[in-house]
C-alpha cells in the first residue's frame, strides 16, 4: 500500500496507460481508437516526468550560476518526453488523415463496418 | 580426366535436356535423333564412367568442413547406374513410339533427359548431402513427367506425389542431421559412419532418427503407410510409369534405404535392435499387401503399381536383414524386378496404345492377336511369380535362404509373406494371361476386337529385347551373384 | 550338362512334340502323332528305367543345379503314369469329339506329360520344384478347357491352391538348403546332423508344412477344396488323368521330402507324423462321406479320389515298410481305378449326355463293357477281392497295425472300414442301378449305346490289369520290396 | 591530434544519406527523378555498408560512434559490428534490387503526383532501418521505430485503393500497440536502470539480478518490450496485421515490408538480447521458452492459413507469418548456433521473400489485375522469367539443397541437436512446416506453369530489363546463400561472440 503512496505517479501513469490501451484495442470508433492512443502517450510522458523530478530541486536552466549538478533535477526524461510528444503528434496526424480519407470512401467511422464494406468490394 | 568422366554422365543430360525445353522440333525424326543420340552418349559416358573411370571419390565443391557436393562410384552406384543406364534407352526408343498419342513430346522427351542425368546423380553421389540433393532434384525432374497430361486427374496426381515425396524428404532430412551432428562425416562408407563415444547415451534418439529416416526414404520406396502416391502415379504416360515408377525413382528409394543402413547408420549398429524388427515387419507387411490389392484391382497399370510396391518391399525386406546374404539377394531382386516390371508396364502400355483398353476384363482373347505382347508378358509373369527357373525365383530364393540364416524370428515372418506374396502374385499376373488366352464363353460387342494388334517395332523390339535378357540373366545368374556378393559385402 | 543325357529324351519329347501337335490341324494325323508320341515316350521310359544312371543339366547356382536321376520311386510311378496316360489318350481320341479347340487340348495333354516325368526323374529339390510348378500350370489349360465362366474360375482356384502348396514346400526348402547337407535326394535323409542340433521344433514345423502343401496336390484336408471343384469341370479325359496321376504328383513329393530329404527316422514318433495321420484320416472319411451326399457323378468320383488318395499318405506317414507297401500298391491301384471311373463317366456323357447318377438307370443295359469296367473299379476302390483295391488296402492295415501307433492304428482301421462301407454306398449303388433299373423302367426306350473301341478298349485293359495285379500282387510287391529296402 | 577514422563515419552517415534524400526528394515534385535519387542514394550506402563489412570483418571489431559531443552515459551512440555491417550490406542490396526491380509496379499503381512522395517514405523507411540496425541507444530505437511505422503504412496506403487504407488502419493500430507496449517497457526499464545506452544498461541489469532487486519489473518489463517487438514483426498471434496490408499493397511495399520491415525489428530484438538483457539474463526470465513456443506455433499455424488462402499475395504474407515464426524458434533456442540460425535465415527469407513479391506482382500484372491464384494459370508461361524466380522462390521456401531456404533449415536443424530439451519439437515443427510449405507452394507453382485454358487477351508483358535484372539478382543471391553461405555464417558467428562480450 504505501508502495503506491510513494510512487503514485508512476500508479496512476500505468492506470493511464491501460485505460489508453485498451481504448486503442477494443473501441470500434477510430476516433476514439487515436485517442486511446493519445492517452496512451501521455501516461508515459507522465510517467517520465515524474522519473525525472527529483524532490526539491529545480529545472536544470542556469539562472544564478549555480553549475552543481545536485542542484537540479535530471534533465534527460524531459528530452525524452519531449521528442516522444513530437512522435505521438505527428502519428496523431497521420491516423487522422487516414480516418479521413476512409471516411469519405466508406461513409463510416466504424473499423468492423469498414472491414465489412470493403471485404464486400473485395467479394465482387 | 576420369574426375571429368565421373561428373559427366550426370550433369549432360541434366544440361541437354534443359536445352531441349525451349527447342521445338520440326518433325518427329529430328527429335527422335536427338533425344536417341543424347541417351545413348550418356549411357556410353555412364558406362565409361562406371567401368574404366576408377576416379574414386571426386569432390566437386566443399560447402563447409562436413557438407560438399561429392561424387563417388562404388560397387552399390555400379550396380545401380548399370541398370538405369541400360533401361533408359530401351524405354526411350518404347517411348519414341508410343508418346505420339500423349502429344507435347517436345517438353516430355526434355524433362525424361533430364531425369536420367538425376537419378545417375543418385547412384553416383558419394556422400549422404549429395544424395539428398539428388533425390529432392529427382522428385521435382519427375513432376511435370507425372502430370504431362496437365488434366485435373493428372494434375491431382502430381499434388499428391509431390506432397508425399516432399513429407518423405522432410524425413530423411532429420536422418541427415543426425548423420551430419553424429557422425565423423557424411560420406558413404560401407559399416557406418557413426562415432561410437559420440552416440554413446543417444542410442536410443539416433534408433528412433534411423526409423524417420528410413520411412522417409521408404516413402519413394513405397513402403506402408506411405504408398498411394503410387498407383496414383500411374496415370503418368506408361514410359513414366514403366521406367520411373518401377525402377529409377522407386529404385532410387530403395537404393537411398540400402545407403542409410548399409553406409551411413551401419549395420553392426542396428542389427538385432528392434529398428531392425520394426523395418522387417513392415517389409513383410508391405509385400503382401501389395500383392493383395493388386489382386483386387482391375485397371492393368494400377495392378502393376501395387505389384511394384509388393515388389520393392522384397528388396527392402533383403536389406533389412543387414547381413551382406541379405543385401546381395535384394540386390539381386532389384535388378531382376527391373527387368520384369519394366516389361510388364511395355506390355500394359502397348494394349493400352493399340486398343485403349486398361482393365483386364477388356482384353479377354487378346492373346492370340496380340502374341508378341502376351508372350512376352506370360513369361516375365512368370518370372514375378517366381517360377523357376526363371528370374524371380533365384531371388526369391536367395532372399528366403538369407532370412533363414539370419536366425532372426522376425525374419522367418518374412518368409512366410514371401511364400503368401509368391501365391498372390502368380494369381494376379495369370488372371490376365488366362484372360487373354482363354477368353469366357459370352457375346462381345460388335468392334471389340478391332485393331487390335502387336504394336510396330518400335514397341515389339524392346518388348522382345527385355523378355529376353530376363530369360537369360534368370537362367545363368552365377555370375551375376558373384559381383552382388562383392558388392554387398564392401569389396566392391 | 554331364551324365547319361538320354535321360533328358523322354523329359524333353513329349514337350517338342506337344508343340508341335499344335501345328497338325488335320484330326487323323494329329491322333497318330500324339499315340506315336506317348508310345515312343512310354518305350523310353521303359528304357530308361531298365538302363537307370543320373544327368545334372546344368548348374543354376553352386548350390541349385536341374538334374535328374532314375531310382526305384521314379521308375515305379514314370512307369503307371505312362501307361495311363497312352490308354487316356486313346480314349480322348474319341472323346474330343464333341469338345471344342481339340489341338490345344493335346498340345496341353502331351506337355504335361513331359512335367510329369521330369517331376519323376527329378534328383533335388530345385528340379523337383520346377517340374512341381510346371506341372501345375500344364495341366491348367486342361482344366479351364471349356472356357465356361464356372470352369476359368475353378481354374483360378485350382491355379491358387496348388501355387500355394507349392510355396509352402518351398518355403520348406529354403530352410532344408541350410539345414540339409546338400538339396540332392539321397535315402534316408541328407539333413547335417550338426546344424539340426537344437532345432528340431523348427524342422518339425517346417516338414508338417511342407507335407501339407505337397498335400494339396493330393487333396488333403486342409488343402483340398479345390478337387472337387476343378477335376469334374475339366473334359473327362483330362479328369481321369488329373485325379488319377496328378494327384500322386503330390504323393511324390511327399516320398521325396519324408524319405529322401529328412528321413523316416528324424520324423518317426513326432508330433507332426500324428497330426498328418490324423489330417489324413479324418480327409480319408471326410471325402467318402462327401462323395456320398454328392449327386454328380464326375463331383462324386472328385471326393472318393480326395479319400482314395489319402489311404496313400496315411500309409505314407506310417513311416514302416509294410505300410510303405501298401501306399504304393494304394496309387498304382487308384491310378488305374479312378481312370476307370471317369473314363466311363466320360464314355456316359459323351453317349448319353447324363451327369446326374440319377440318371444312370439301366445304363448298364444300354452300355455293358463301359458298366462292368466300372463296376470292377468300384469293387477295386471298396476294397472287395478278387479286385486290386483288397490288396493294398489290406497291405494298408497290416502296416497300421505293425506300426508302433497302438490306439491311432486301430482307429485308422476302422476308420478305413467306415470309409470302405461308404465307399460301396456311393458307387455300388450307382452300379445296382445300372444293371437292375427295375420293373418301372420301361425297357423299350433303351437302345445300344456301347461306344467305338478308342473307348471301350482302354478301359477294358485297365480293367484287367486291376483284377490281374488283384490276384496275382507279388509282382508289383517284390518290386516295391527292392525299393522300401532302399529307404528304410 | 589522433587521427579520424573515417569507416567509423560510415553508420552515421549512411542513416544521415538516406534521411537526406527524402527531404531533397520533398523538393522535387518528379517521380522518376525521385527515383533516380532514391537508387543513387541506396547505391552509395550499399558501397559503403560493403566496405564497413570489410573493414570489421577483416579487424574483427565493433566499434561505437558518439553523435554530438556527449560521452558514454548522457549521449547518444551508433554502434557497428560485423553483424550489423553485413545486415547493412543484405539490406541496402535487397532494397536496391526490389525498388529496382519493383518501380514499374510503383509507377503504375501510384497516381503521378504522389509518387515523389512514395520515395520519400522509401528513403525515411530505409534511414530508419538502418537506425534500428545501428542504433545503441533504446530510446533512438523507440523512435526510429516508430518512423519506421509511419514510412511502412505510407507505403501501404500509396496504392490508394479502399482496400490498401483499411489494410494501413488495421496495420496502424496493431503496430502502434505494439510500439506502446515497447515504448513503456523502455520508461520503466530506465526507471530501473537509469541509463538508455546499452553497455550502461546491460550493466545495471547484471547488477540487478545480482542483488535479486526489482525481480518482478525487470520480467514485466523485458515481457513489454519483446511483446512489443514480437507485434511490430507479426509474430503468430499477433500476425493478423499482415495480410490485409501486404495483400492490397502495391508488390514493392509488400516486398519491402516482409523482406526487410519486419526483420529490422527482429534484429534489434537479438542486439537488445545479447547487449542488454544477456541470454542468461533471457533464460533465467524464460522469455526465450516462451518465444521459442510463439514461434513454434507460428510456423505451424502460418503456413495453415497459407493454405487455407486462394490470393496469391495474401497467401505470401501468411507464408512470411511462417518465416517469422522459424527465425523466433532460432532465437528462442536461447543458444548461440540457435541465434545464427535465426540470422542466417533473416537474410536468407529477406532475399527470397521480396522475389517471391515482385514475380506475384508481375504475375497479377499479366494476369489482368486478378490477384486468386487460379487466374494464374499459365502466367509463368507467358513470363517466364518470373516463373522461373517463383519457382526457384518457392522451392527456396520448402527447401531444396543449393538454395538458401536448405542451408536455413540445416542450421535450425543442426542448433536443435545442442539444445536437447527442445530437438523433438524443433525437428518434428521443421519437417511438419516443410511439408505445408510443399503443400501451398507447389500447387501455386503448378498452377502458373499449367497452361491457361482460355487465351488471357491481357497484354504481352513485357518485361522490363530492370526487372529482369532484380530478379536474376535475386536468384543470385539465393544460390549465393546456399552455396557460398559460409563466410557469411562465420561473419554472423563472431559478431555474435563480440555482441555477447
Amino acid at each position: 500500500m504505501n508502495h503506491l503512496e510513494t510512487n503514485f505517479y508512476e500508479a496512476v501513469s500505468v492506470i493511464l496507460f491501460g485505460i489508453g490501451f485498451m481504448n486503442l484495442l477494443l473501441q470500434n470508433n477510430l476516433i476514439k481508437k487515436f485517442i486511446g492512443l493519445n492517452i496512451m502517450d501521455t501516461a508515459i510522458y507522465l510517467f517520465l516526468a515524474a522519473q525525472g523530478y527529483i524532490f526539491g530541486r529545480v529545472a536544470p536552466i542556469l539562472t544564478d550560476g549555480v553549475i552543481d549538478a545536485s542542484y537540479y533535477i535530471n534533465p534527460v526524461p524531459a528530452g525524452l518526453v519531449l521528442t516522444g510528444i513530437v512522435v505521438s503528434v505527428s502519428i496523431t496526424a497521420f491516423s487522422l488523415a487516414l480516418v479521413q480519407r476512409l471516411y469519405k470512401h466508406y461513409g463510416s467511422l466504424n473499423m468492423d463496418e469498414i472491414m465489412r464494406l470493403s471485404r464486400e468490394e473485395e467479394g465482387e | 580426366m576420369n574426375e571429368f568422366a565421373t561428373i559427366l554422365p550426370v550433369i549432360f543430360p541434366i544440361i541437354a535436356g534443359a536445352a531441349l525445353l525451349p527447342v521445338k522440333f520440326r518433325n518427329r525424326k529430328q527429335r527422335e535423333f536427338w533425344v536417341l543420340t543424347i541417351t545413348i552418349l550418356n549411357t556410353i559416358f555412364a558406362l565409361y564412367a562406371v567401368y574404366f573411370a576408377d576416379a574414386g571419390v571426386v569432390t566437386i565443391f566443399h560447402f563447409s568442413e562436413k557438407l560438399s557436393l561429392t561424387f563417388h562410384i562404388d560397387g552399390l552406384s555400379k550396380v545401380f547406374a548399370t541398370m538405369v543406364s541400360v533401361l533408359w534407352v530401351i524405354t526411350t526408343v518404347y517411348a519414341f513410339e508410343y508418346m505420339t498419342h500423349e502429344g507435347r513430346e517436345d517438353q516430355f522427351f526434355a524433362f525424361f533427359t533430364m531425369t536420367y542425368g538425376v537419378v545417375l546423380g543418385v547412384a553416383f553421389s558419394g556422400n549422404f548431402l549429395t544424395m539428398y540433393l539428388f533425390y529432392e532434384f529427382l522428385t521435382l525432374a519427375t513432376l511435370p513427367l507425372v502430370m504431362h497430361a496437365m488434366d485435373n486427374k493428372a494434375r491431382h496426381a502430381g499434388k499428391t506425389y509431390i506432397l508425399y515425396m516432399m513429407f518423405g524428404a522432410a524425413l530423411a532430412f532429420i536422418g541427415f542431421i543426425f548423420i551430419y551432428c553424429y557422425g565423423d562425416s557424411i560420406e558413404f562408407i560401407y559399416g557406418g559412419v557413426l562415432i561410437p563415444e559420440l552416440i554413446k547415451g543417444h542410442e536410443r534418439t539416433l534408433q528412433v532418427v534411423f526409423l524417420v529416416a528410413f520411412f522417409g526414404f521408404g516413402v519413394k520406396a513405397a513402403i506402408l503407410p506411405f504408398y498411394r502416391w503410387l498407383p496414383k502415379a500411374s496415370v503418368a504416360p506408361t514410359p513414366v510409369t514403366a521406367l520411373l515408377h518401377a525402377v529409377a525413382v522407386v529404385k532410387a528409394g530403395v537404393f537411398a534405404i540400402i545407403r542409410l543402413i548399409y553406409f551411413s547408420f551401419g549395420t553392426e549398429y542396428l542389427m538385432g535392435t528392434w529398428v531392425q524388427n520394426v523395418i522387417l515387419i513392415a517389409a513383410a507387411i508391405t509385400i503382401v499387401f501389395g500383392s493383395t490389392l493388386a489382386l483386387r484391382t482391375p485397371h492393368i497399370k494400377r495392378r502393376f503399381a501395387y505389384s511394384t510396391i509388393s515388389n520393392l518391399s522384397y528388396i527392402i525386406f533383403g536389406a533389412a536383414l543387414m547381413t551382406p546374404a541379405g543385401l546381395t539377394a535384394g540386390l539381386l531382386h532389384m535388378i531382376y524386378h527391373a527387368l520384369i516390371k519394366i516389361t510388364l508396364f511395355f506390355t500394359a502400355g502397348a494394349i493400352l496404345y493399340k486398343t485403349h483398353r486398361e482393365y483386364l476384363y477388356e482384353v479377354e482373347g487378346f492373346g492370340r492377336l496380340m502374341p508378341i505382347t502376351f508372350i512376352s508378358m506370360a513369361l516375365t509373369g512368370a518370372s514375378l511369380a517366381g517360377v523357376p527357373p526363371f528370374a524371380g525365383f533365384h531371388s526369391k530364393w536367395a532372399l528366403a535362404t538369407a532370412a533363414v540364416q539370419s536366425s532372426n524370428q522376425v525374419a522367418y515372418l518374412g518368409i512366410v509373406a514371401l511364400i503368401i506374396s509368391a501365391v498372390l502374385t502368380a494369381l494376379y499376373i495369370f488372371y490376365i494371361v488366362v484372360r487373354a488366352y482363354f477368353p469366357r464363353k459370352r457375346e462381345y460387342a460388335a468392334g471389340y476386337y478391332d485393331h487390335v494388334s502387336d504394336p510396330n517395332c518400335y514397341m515389339t523390339v524392346p518388348l522382345i529385347m527385355l523378355t529376353v535378357i530376363t530369360i537369360l540373366i534368370g537362367l545363368f545368374p552365377s555370375e551375376l551373384l558373384v559381383v552382388l556378393e562383392k558388392v554387398a559385402t564392401g569389396i566392391m | 550338362m554331364t551324365g547319361d543325357s538320354i535321360l533328358l529324351l523322354p523329359v524333353l519329347l513329349p514337350l517338342f512334340a506337344g508343340i508341335g501337335i499344335w501345328f497338325l490341324k488335320e484330326e487323323k494325323q494329329r491322333n497318330f502323332i500324339v499315340f506315336i508320341t506317348i508310345a515312343v515316350e512310354l518305350a523310353l521310359i521303359f528304357y530308361v528305367s531298365a538302363k537307370g544312371g543320373t544327368l545334372t543339366v546344368w548348374h543354376v547356382t553352386s548350390r541349385l543345379s536341374f538334374a535328374y536321376h532314375i531310382d526305384g520311386i521314379a521308375k515305379y510311378f514314370a512307369v503307371i503314369i505312362g501307361l495311363i496316360w497312352l490308354l487316356a489318350a486313346i480314349f480322348s481320341m474319341e472323346y474330343m469329339k464333341h469338345e471344342h479347340k481339340p489341338r490345344r487340348f493335346f498340345m496341353f495333354y502331351v506337355m504335361s506329360l513331359s512335367a510329369l516325368i521330369s517331376l519323376c526323374f527329378s534328383a533335388n529339390m530345385m528340379t523337383m520344384y520346377f517340374s512341381y510348378e510346371l506341372m501345375t500350370l500344364l495341366t491348367f489349360p486342361l482344366v479351364i478347357h471349356t472356357q465356361e465362366p464356372q470352369a476359368v474360375r475353378a481354374g483360378m482356384k485350382y491355379l491358387g491352391y496348388s501355387i500355394f502348396g507349392a510355396g509352402l514346400g518351398l518355403l520348406g526348402f529354403f530352410f532344408l538348403n541350410t539345414y540339409c547337407v546338400t538339396t540332392e535326394f539321397a535315402p534316408g535323409g541328407t539333413l547335417n546332423m550338426a546344424l539340426t542340433e537344437g532345432n528340431e521344433p523348427l524342422l518339425l514345423f517346417v516338414f508338417f508344412f511342407m507335407a501339407v502343401g505337397f498335400g494339396c496336390k493330393a487333396g488333403m484336408f486342409p488343402l483340398h477344396a479345390w478337387l472337387p471343384t476343378a477335376h469334374p469341370v475339366a473334359p473327362s479325359p483330362a479328369s481321369a488323368v488329373l485325379s488319377g496321376i496328378i494327384t500322386k504328383g503330390g504323393v511324390i513329393c511327399i516320398i521325396r521330402v519324408t524319405f529322401y530329404l529328412f528321413g523316416a527316422d528324424f520324423i518317426r514318433g513326432s508330433w507332426a507324423q500324428t497330426a498328418l495321420l490324423v489330417l489324413s484320416l479324418s480327409t480319408i472319411f471326410m471325402g467318402s462321406m462327401l462323395a456320398y451326399k454328392e449327386k454328380l457323378l464326375k463331383k462324386r468320383l472328385a471326393y472318393s479320389t480326395v479319400s482314395q488318395v489319402s489311404y496313400v499318405l496315411f500309409g505314407l506317414l506310417l513311416l514302416h515298410p509294410v505300410g510303405f507297401a501298401g501306399a504304393l500298391l494304394q496309387v498304382a491301384f487308384h491310378a488305374a481305378a479312378k481312370n476307370i471311373l471317369f473314363l466311363s463317366a466320360g464314355a456316359i456323357i459323351y453317349k448319353k449326355g447324363c451327369t446326374l447318377v440319377t440318371e444312370l438307370r439301366g445304363i448298364g443295359k444300354e452300355m455293358p463293357v463301359v458298366m462292368w469296367c466300372f463296376t470292377i473299379a468300384s469293387l477295386s476302390l471298396i476294397g472287395i477281392p478278387p479286385a486290386g483295391g483288397f490288396v493294398s488296402k489290406w497291405v494298408l492295415a497290416q502296416g497300421a497295425l505293425s506300426s508302433q501307433f497302438g490306439v491311432l492304428a486301430v482307429v485308422g482301421i476302422s476308420i478305413l472300414m467306415l470309409s470302405a462301407l461308404l465307399t460301396a454306398g456311393y458307387l455300388l449303388a450307382i452300379v445296382t442301378d445300372a444293371f437292375f433299373p427295375g420293373n418301372s423302367y420301361d425297357y423299350a426306350a433303351m437302345e445300344k449305346r456301347e461306344p467305338n473301341y478308342f473307348m471301350t478298349v482302354p478301359l477294358t485293359i485297365l480293367a484287367v490289369a486291376v483284377v490281374f495285379f488283384g490276384v496275382f500282387p507279388k509282382y508289383l510287391g517284390n518290386f516295391i520290396d527292392t525299393i522300401s529296402g532302399v529307404i528304410f | 591530434m589522433e587521427h579520424i577514422n573515417w569507416i567509423h563515419n560510415i553508420p552515421f552517415f549512411s542513416i544521415f544519406l538516406a534521411m537526406l534524400g527524402g527531404i531533397i526528394t520533398a523538393l522535387i515534385n518528379n517521380g522518376k527523378i525521385a527515383y533516380k535519387i532514391h537508387m543513387a542514394i541506396i547505391f552509395l550506402i550499399c558501397i559503403m555498408s560493403g566496405i564497413l563489412l570489410v573493414d570489421v570483418a577483416a579487424k574483427n571489431e565493433i566499434f561505437t560512434f558518439m553523435m554530438g559531443h556527449f560521452p558514454a552515459p548522457w549521449g547518444n551512440e551508433l554502434r557497428a559490428g560485423p553483424l550489423e555491417a553485413l545486415m547493412a550490406v543484405t539490406f541496402s542490396v535487397v532494397m536496391l534490387l526490389t525498388v529496382g526491380g519493383g518501380a514499374n509496379f510503383v509507377f503504375k499503381d501510384v497516381v503521378p503526383e504522389k509518387q515523389h512522395l512514395y520515395f520519400i517514405m522509401l528513403n525515411a523507411l530505409f534511414g530508419a532501418m538502418l537506425a534500428l540496425i545501428y542504433t545503441n541507444d533504446i530510446f533512438t530505437a523507440y523512435v526510429f521505430i516508430e518512423i519506421n511505422t509511419i514510412a511502412s503504412c505510407a507505403l501501404i496506403m500509396a496504392k490508394g485503393t479502399p482496400q490498401s487504407m483499411v489494410g494501413t488502419t488495421h496495420y496502424l493500430i496493431i503496430s502502434l500497440l505494439g510500439s506502446g507496449l515497447f515504448l513503456l517497457g523502455v520508461s520503466i526499464l530506465y526507471g530501473i536502470t537509469g541509463h538508455l545506452l546499452f553497455p550502461q544498461m546491460k550493466e545495471a541489469i547484471v547488477e540487478l539480478i545480482k542483488t535479486e532487486q526489482y525481480h518482478m519489473p525487470l520480467l514485466v518489463v523485458t515481457g513489454f518490450i519483446f511483446i512489443g517487438i514480437a507485434i511490430k514483426s507479426a509474430l503468430f498471434p499477433f500476425h493478423s496485421m499482415l495480410p490485409g496490408a501486404y495483400g492490397s499493397a502495391t508488390p514493392t511495399s509488400s516486398g519491402i515490408l516482409s523482406g526487410l520491415v519486419l526483420k529490422s525489428y527482429i534484429i534489434l530484438g537479438i542486439k537488445l538480447i545479447y547487449c542488454v538483457f544477456s541470454a542468461q539474463v533471457m533464460e533465467s526470465l524464460r522469455i526465450t521458452d516462451i518465444l521459442f513456443a510463439f514461434g513454434l506455433s507460428g510456423m505451424v499455424m502460418g503456413s495453415v492459413y497459407a493454405m487455407k488462402e486462394r490470393t496469391m499475395k495474401r497467401m505470401l504474407a501468411y507464408s512470411s507469418v511462417a518465416q517469422i515464426g522459424y527465425i523466433y524458434m532460432g532465437i528462442g533456442m536461447g543458444t548461440r548456433v540457435g541465434v545464427t540460425a535465426a540470422c542466417f535465415h533473416i537474410l536468407a527469407h529477406a532475399v527470397t521473400k521480396t522475389l517471391l513479391f515482385l514475380c506475384c506482382g508481375s504475375f497479377v500484372e499479366d494476369s489482368g489485375g486478378k490477384e486468386k491464384i487460379y487466374h494464374m494459370r499459365g502466367a509463368a508461361l507467358r513470363n517466364p522469367l518470373a516463373g522461373i524466380g517463383y519457382t526457384l522462390g518457392a522451392l527456396s521456401m520448402i527447401g531444396i539443397p543449393l538454395l538458401a531456404g536448405f542451408i536455413s533449415k540445416v542450421y535450425f536443424a543442426t542448433a536443435s541437436v545442442y539444445s536437447p530439451g527442445k530437438m523433438a519439437a524443433v525437428l518434428i515443427v521443421l519437417g511438419v512446416s516443410m511439408v505445408l510449405n510443399a503443400l501451398y507452394f507447389l500447387p501455386s507453382v503448378i498452377a502458373i506453369w499449367t497452361p491457361a485454358k482460355e487465351a488471357l487477351n491481357s497484354p504481352s508483358p513485357s518485361v522490363s530489363p530492370a526487372f529482369a535484372v532484380s530478379v536474376i539478382g535475386f536468384i543470385a543471391l539465393n544460390l549465393i546463400l546456399g552455396i557460398y553461405y559460409r563466410p557469411i555464417t562465420h561473419i554472423i558467428q563472431i559478431s555474435l561472440d563480440l555482441l555477447a562480450q
